[in-house]
């Protein structure tokens, strides 16, 4: 019955009635709204085109269903709702019992900024369903475009002057991912005649494609490009992290899986993605920011996926996309209901929580167990999907490093982010636990990872692809059995022997300790050489735009000759001097 | 009386423009002034539907037949441009009435509304005509009436920047009488359709290459194109908020008109970019306009400033488009007429209302204007977003054919050099945007919101800019007809 | 100034030639050379060498400074003007011939109104911009 | 004969000419100026141009002469000596003239009855006007019949020249509001001049950073002795 309006509208114009109203109404209405679209999207719409708009000679369809873009609106109709609930106590004050007015910073929580968190997640989710709807190039630059702004204001909803600076320099780099976006649709509805957004062939599509692939790749947090994420997230309040971390680089995701499935580049691109964040995740004391590695890494498994292109590693794509919304935003939740309470994020400041706050530590290792792809979660029944698929399209070095790369996860996400939070050395710290909302939305989460690694085949059924595929057999379960309880293994030990000083600062000296057991050379080595290319490549981008701005600046400020103003009897020689150099020019 | 509307649209208002003047009360006089500014707008779109529907239409003043007499000579690009001039003039005069009460003293609003009325007929009287010489006698009116409105500005430096203008202006349209005085001295002729015809037997005869020189900078002169637009930053900065939101809009776009005018029809595209190789000045220059004067657009803290540099960016675009020489370029340059007199006409306006309200354009005195004069500031960052290109804008269209017009003749660079100046666009929209809505408001200042006799006309053209850049068919439409008739292949 | 006695004496016989000159030039336009346009800067010179010698005063009283803007403008409309009658007489804009039953004669009327409007004006402006310029500063004796 | 007419009157001209350059004394430049336009005339008049000449003699000799005295009275009348000569600007303009002349050079010949100029619309000006307009001056009938519409826009230019100049100079009451040092003030009644005046000087002592580069007023326009922007006060 809704069919023919696109899912977006709807929140757009919640957004507005979200704007105008207060209190319980708003309340109601935040709720309502990705409850509504979520069902009318599950029982109401067909696949198919639903609207088409001519412009400028092209055919826009902004409104278009198929398998991949549902499976992503459901996706964000669910990501938007935990949200939502996760959000609901903004603007109702400081929840009780928390302690993180005690850190000395203003509104952690983002309280103040309720109304302005609530409207642009609202329409940062209008965006990504408008993205993921959308069946041409130009439809969709205008919704990454939205993407880019409706986001920004979620990071400057922590009112801070860091997280006006951190916005600004990620509203940059997106509006630069935008307009290249649009340069690449311009060069290939040139070349095609079309704007439609199908499947491009890289080798044959001409430059234009690969200027559309790096507008996604930035998205997506392709390596070089990928330092917005971890730039941004932990720069905003406790709840706008969780939308941040649901649409910006799923979008990214979905586009790719779109438009270059079976590229082969992005199959090491993704395996790149993979195992490079460890390094830093291993190192940083932030916990959401060892949750943005976190994310590259696990972006990584997907960009891999669909590199190879094969419709059961597409599927683990899109599948592990749509687990890893859950399970992330489930360990940012964790994290936010940390900081709402106790006003602090860093490893070393924290631990000890379990004893206040014993529910969120369980949901936080619900959490935990699904992104480490533990059996019966739901990380477990996606990728092994990429996993496979590697194996059988004979990727076999891309699988061992995706299987380095999981063991990796293990000890980042699956161990790190619990251990120091709720358990290591006791901080003092006596927060209670969360308020309910958030505690829903948290065991929602967790009740979902547990659904979806109980029952693989139901969640199969909504994948895009055709595809023969069971997770539950015996050598899968035991591989991945043996990784976790040998990465698992190797953790407790080092703890229970005292080599790991937990009463240090230092995560960093954990992190080394572990990994000169596990393998000194790739740590100095390769972790090294990673750390020194980036560098390198970051400060000289840094150089070459320090003295292109220099350049500007000495001809184009205010005192610089193209901006002076001449003196009459000058612009008049100017033009006697013109008006040579064109005689010269037309006459021989 | 139909068939007289061809010269209607221009004698009305010259008969208006006197009796503005005479009746000596502002008050009076603004009603004269929009009686003709209205009239004027009606009549641009009657003419609009009748070429459309007939064709180019042709009205011999005097009874003289071409070439002997004067002929007015309407076709789709003429009775486009007169449109643009029309509604910008309709749109501004409203504004006027409120912002020129402000900024100009109530004595001189006579005669300023006489000068305004002069500027707006000698605009229409260019677009038009078909004879070379009476371009040049309407293009006195305008101009000398433009020096002196600018001159009426508040800051004192406006009367250096109006002097400027002036010597500037009058160079520009001495080369254009110069280089029309040489055709007629190879041909006897001074109608257009006329010229057309009787040049390419004298095309080889080496005055004609210096009357194209000549027509060159003249022309180029007057449209601000780099480099030589060095009068225009100062004349927009520092003349009255109503007179630059007009003629930014309308001035540099009718001498965009002539350059059409007098390189595609008079001498002929393929004379213009074949031979004289036209296109290998106006394109460097154009893609040179785009960069430099975006770029020191970013450096500006005069936001009224900052806008004259983006417009010389602008008009880089526009003949941008011109310099490709095909019906998609040629299409994208008039399109970027139209679409860049609405938001700049907005962008200017919205400033206007800042003026009225705050006394100075500067940035530093912006501080917070988003929470204080959100309409205000939210027109700003409407026409900004068309500046920027952002789809569903005005903007946005004119980028779009433009770089279609770079790729069907393979030029990549050139079409990412548009999509670079873009971006630089964004950054000094974006400096505006962030000091209204990021920073502090001085707390002490009690500025309030602009009235709405300046709000409705600024958000009347950022309406606009919004409408025809979602519907664009049917400017879309026009300037792809108006490039065909130009470029000689349509039907 | 008083003692200047020969300027104001010779001025005063100058002048009456002078405006009749510029009338000869107005209305000789037909068959020699002039017109309205040299005809009003004549007059305009005639009534700005009154204004030098006897003092912008004077020269006011004659002609007060809004009758001369006046002329400016009415000139512009009494040439436009005429294109409208036309119009409204069944011609085109400008076309003198339906003044008249006679084309040529119309033709004459016509010319001789378009000049006179040309007349007026170029005299008002002349005298305008003078009066502006003295005004400025007393240039009166 | 009527050549060496020719040839004497253009030397003069350029002796002319370059004498106003180099005068530094306005009050005599504006003299030779009036001598220019008189001998311009003489060759208006020996080239068969009189209603030209006639025009030239009336405007250039006449009525811009005594303008430019007005002015001069206003402005002071003694130009400023170039801080250096002027080598630039004289080679630009010996190079640009030198290719002009190159590219006039096959321009039809002066006074040719073959010219392009002579062949197509002025023979029907110069046997049809008898008959459409019965008035023996071609001159005439070209300008306010055939052409018409142009003199009636040249009308329209002399109209604006007034409005302009009256725009510029003429003198009002004050204005409702003035603009001093960036703030809007609104005007007492029966305030008066002088005491805005030394408002404006204090406003923009306070405000001197306004300067966007444009090099500021020039000393000596004319308005440099109102209030900040606005010309205006008791009629003179």
């Amino acid at each position: 019955m809704l069919s023919s309006i696109p899912p977006f509208a709807l929140f757009f114009l919640g957004a507005i009635a979200v704007a105008f109203t207060k209190g319980p109404v708003r309340k109601v209405l935040v709720l309502a709204i990705p409850l509504i679209g979520g069902l009318n999207l599950w029982f109401g719409v067909e696949p198919g085109v639903h609207l088409q708009i001519e412009l400028l000679g092209y055919t826009l369809t902004p409104y278009r269903a198929d398998k991949l873009s549902l499976l992503f609106g459901y996706l964000f109709h669910i990501a938007a709702f935990l949200g939502f609930v996760y959000a609901l106590h903004l603007g109702d004050g400081t929840p009780v019992g928390s302690v993180a007015s005690d850190v000395g910073e203003e509104d952690i929580t983002g309280d103040k900024t309720a109304g302005l968190q609530h409207v642009s997640a609202m329409l940062y989710a209008g965006s990504a369903l408008g993205a993921v709807f959308a069946g041409d190039l130009i439809t969709l630059f205008v919704f990454w475009e939205l993407l880019a702004v409706t986001s920004a204001f979620l990071i400057w909803a922590r009112d801070s002057e860091r997280s006006y600076a951190t916005g600004f320099r990620y509203l940059i780099i997106h509006v630069v991912s935008g307009v290249l976006l649009l340069s690449g649709a311009l060069m290939l509805a040139h070349s095609s005649g079309s704007v439609a957004f199908e499947h491009i062939d890289l080798s044959t599509a001409g430059p234009g494609a690969w200027i559309l692939l790096i507008a996604f790749g930035i998205k997506a947090g392709f390596p070089l490009a990928h330092n917005w994420i971890t730039d941004a997230y932990p720069e905003s309040t406790p709840t706008g992290t969780v939308f941040l971390s649901a649409f910006t680089t799923k979008v990214a995701v979905y586009a790719i899986a779109r438009g270059f499935a079976g590229a082969d580049v992005l199959i090491y691109i993704g395996t790149i993605m993979t195992f490079f964040p460890i390094f830093y995740a291993v190192l940083e004391n932030d916990l959401r920011r060892v949750l943005g590695y976190s994310m590259i890494n696990q972006i990584g498994f997907m960009i891999a996926g669909i590199g190879i292109g094969t419709g059961l590693a597409v599927n683990g794509a899109v599948a592990h996309a749509f687990a890893d919304v859950i399970f992330k935003g489930l360990l940012f939740m964790s994290m936010g209901a940390v900081m709402t309470m106790t006003g602090r994020t860093k490893g070393t400041d924290l631990g000890g929580l379990y004893k206040t706050m014993p529910l969120t530590a369980t949901l936080c290792i619900f959490g935990a167990s699904a992104i480490s792809a533990f059996p019966m979660f739901s990380a477990f029944v996606t990728k092994s999907m990429i996993m496979v698929a590697a194996i059988e399209e004979h990727h076999y070095i891309v699988w061992l490093f995706m299987l380095f790369a999981s063991a990796g996860v293990l000890e980042h996400a699956g161990i790190k982010i619990p251990f120091f939070a709720f358990f290591a050395h006791d901080s003092g710290i006596r927060a209670k636990e969360p308020p309910k909302n958030m505690l829903i939305a948290m065991s929602i989460g967790a009740v979902l990872c547990v659904l979806i690694g109980v029952f693989p085949m139901a969640f199969y059924t909504l994948l895009p692809m055709e595809m023969d595929y069971h997770p539950y057999d015996t050598t899968h379960v035991l591989v991945q059995l043996q990784l976790l309880c040998f990465g698992a293994i190797g953790f407790v030990t080092l703890m229970k022997s005292g080599i790991y000083p937990d009463e240090k600062r230092a995560v960093h000296v954990d992190a080394e300790v572990l990994y000169r057991k596990l393998g000194p050379w790739i740590v100095r080595s390769v972790g090294g050489a990673v750390a020194r290319i980036d560098a390198y490549v970051r400060s000289s981008v840094m150089e070459v735009v320090g003295t292109a701005l220099k350049g500007a600046n000495r001809w184009h400020g205010s005192m610089g000759p193209l901006a002076r103003s001449w003196p009459t009897g000058s612009m008049v020689l100017w033009v006697a001097v013109l008006l040579a150099a064109y005689l010269v020019f037309y006459l021989f | 009386m139909s068939q007289h509307l061809p010269v209607l649209i221009v004698v009305v208002p010259l008969l208006l423009a006197p009796l503005a003047a005479l009746v000596g009360n502002w008050k009076a006089a603004w009603i004269v002034a929009a009686a003709a500014s209205w009239w004027a707008f009606g009549v641009s779109i009657a003419l609009v539907r009748r070429v459309l529907a007939e064709g180019t239409i042709s009205y011999e003043i005097g009874g003289w037949a071409a070439p002997y007499g004067i002929e007015y000579r309407i076709d789709l690009v003429s009775a486009f441009v007169a449109m643009i001039v029309a509604t910008i003039g309709a749109v501004a005069i409203i504004y006027a009435r409120t912002s020129v009460r402000a900024e100009v003293s109530e004595d001189r609003g006579a005669l300023f509304y006489s000068a305004f009325i002069l500027c707006f007929t000698g605009l229409l009287g260019i677009s038009v005509t078909g004879d070379v010489f009476n371009i040049f006698v309407f293009l006195e009116v305008s101009s000398l009436s433009a020096y002196a409105l600018i001159a009426m500005g508040q800051d004192r430096r406006a009367l250096t920047a109006a002097y400027q203008y002036l010597i500037m202006g009058s160079v520009g349209a001495t080369f254009i009488v110069i280089g029309i005085g040489l055709m007629y001295s190879m041909t006897g002729t001074l109608n257009i359709a006329d010229l057309a015809e009787r040049l390419p037997a004298v095309a080889d005869n080496r005055t004609i290459p210096v009357a194209f020189t000549f027509l060159t900078v003249g022309i180029t002169l007057k449209l601000a194109l780099f480099p030589l637009h060095l009068w225009l930053p100062n004349a927009y900065t520092y003349a009255p908020s109503a007179v630059t939101a007009f003629i930014a809009s309308t001035a540099t776009k009718v001498a965009v008109y002539l350059l059409l005018r007098f390189f595609f029809t008079v001498f002929g595209a393929e004379f213009s970019f074949e031979q004289m190789q036209l296109d290998k000045v106006l394109m460097p220059l154009a893609l040179v306009a785009i960069v430099t004067m975006s770029l020191v657009a970013i450096y500006q803290d005069n936001v009224k400033r900052l806008l004259a540099y983006s417009s010389v960016a602008q008009i880089g675009y526009m003949v941008l488009g011109i310099s490709f020489a095909s019906v998609l370029g040629v299409t994208a340059g008039i399109l970027h007429l139209f679409n860049h007199a609405l938001m700049k006409g907005a962008l200017f306006m919205a400033m206007g209302c800042v003026m009225y309200r705050v006394g100075s354009v500067r940035l530093e005195r912006m501080k917070g204007l988003g929470k204080k004069m959100p309409w205000t500031m939210a027109a700003f960052v409407g026409g900004g977003l068309s500046l920027i290109g952002v789809p569903f804008t005005v903007g946005f269209v004119s980028k779009w054919y433009l770089v279609q017009a770079a790729l069907e003749r393979g030029m990549w660079p050139v079409a990412a050099v548009v999509m670079f100046g873009s971006l630089l666009a964004v950054i000094y929209v974006w400096k505006v945007v962030e000091v209204a809505y990021f920073q502090e408001a001085d707390p002490d200042d009690d500025i309030r919101e602009a009235p709405l006799g300046l709000l409705i006309p600024t958000w009347a053209l950022v309406i606009a800019s919004f409408y025809f850049g979602i519907d664009a068919t049917t400017t879309a439409d026009i300037a792809t007809r108006a490039a065909e008739v130009l470029l000689g292949v349509g039907p | 100034m008083d003692d200047l006695v020969v300027l104001r004496v010779g001025t005063k016989i100058l002048i009456p030639f002078i405006l009749l000159f510029a009338l000869y030039v107005q209305f000789h336009g037909d068959y020699g050379p002039g017109g309205g346009f040299q005809a009003g800067v004549i007059f305009a010179a005639a009534y700005v060498l009154y204004a030098l010698v006897f003092g912008i005063g004077n020269a006011l009283r004659v002609m007060p400074a809004k009758v001369v803007y006046a002329c400016g403008a009415v000139g512009v409309m009494i040439f436009v003007g005429t294109g409208f009658v036309t119009m409204g007489l069944g011609g085109v804009f400008l076309d003198y011939n339906v003044l008249a039953h006679e084309p040529s004669h119309g033709q004459h009327y016509g010319i001789i109104a378009v000049e006179l409007g040309v007349l007026v004006t170029v005299f008002g402006v002349m005298v305008a911009i003078f009066y502006a310029f003295a005004g400025r500063r007393r240039l009166d004796p | 004969m009527i050549e060496f007419v020719d040839v004497a009157l253009l030397v003069l001209l350029a002796i002319t000419g370059v004498t106003i350059i180099r005068l530094r004394n306005l009050f005599a430049a504006v003299m030779m100026a009036g001598i220019y336009s008189l001998l311009s005339a003489a060759l208006f008049v020996v080239m068969d141009a009189v209603d030209v000449a006639f025009t030239e003699a009336a405007v250039g000799a006449g009525i811009s002469t005594v303008l430019m005295l007005g002015t001069l009275a206003l402005v002071g009348h003694q130009e400023k000596k170039p801080r250096r000569p002027a080598i630039v600007p004289l080679f630009v303009v010996l190079v640009t003239g030198g290719i002009l002349v190159y590219g006039t050079s096959q321009m039809p010949p002066f006074g040719h009855a073959d010219n392009p100029i002579h062949q197509h619309v002025a023979p029907y000006y110069l046997e049809e006007s008898e008959h459409d307009i019965e008035i023996p001056n071609v001159v005439t009938s070209v300008l306010s019949s055939y052409r018409g519409y142009d003199t009636m826009g040249e009308t329209a230019v002399v109209f604006t020249a007034m409005v302009g100049v009256l725009l510029l100079l003429a003198r009002g009451p004050l204005p409702r509001r003035v603009l001093l040092g960036g703030e809007w003030r609104t005007v007492r009644p029966g305030t008066t001049r002088e005491e805005l005046r030394a408002e404006a000087a204090h406003a923009l002592d306070a405000d001197g950073s306004d300067g966007d580069g444009s090099g500021g007023t020039t000393p000596g326009s004319p308005g440099s002795e109102d209030i900040v922007g606005e010309q205006g006060g008791k009629h003179g």
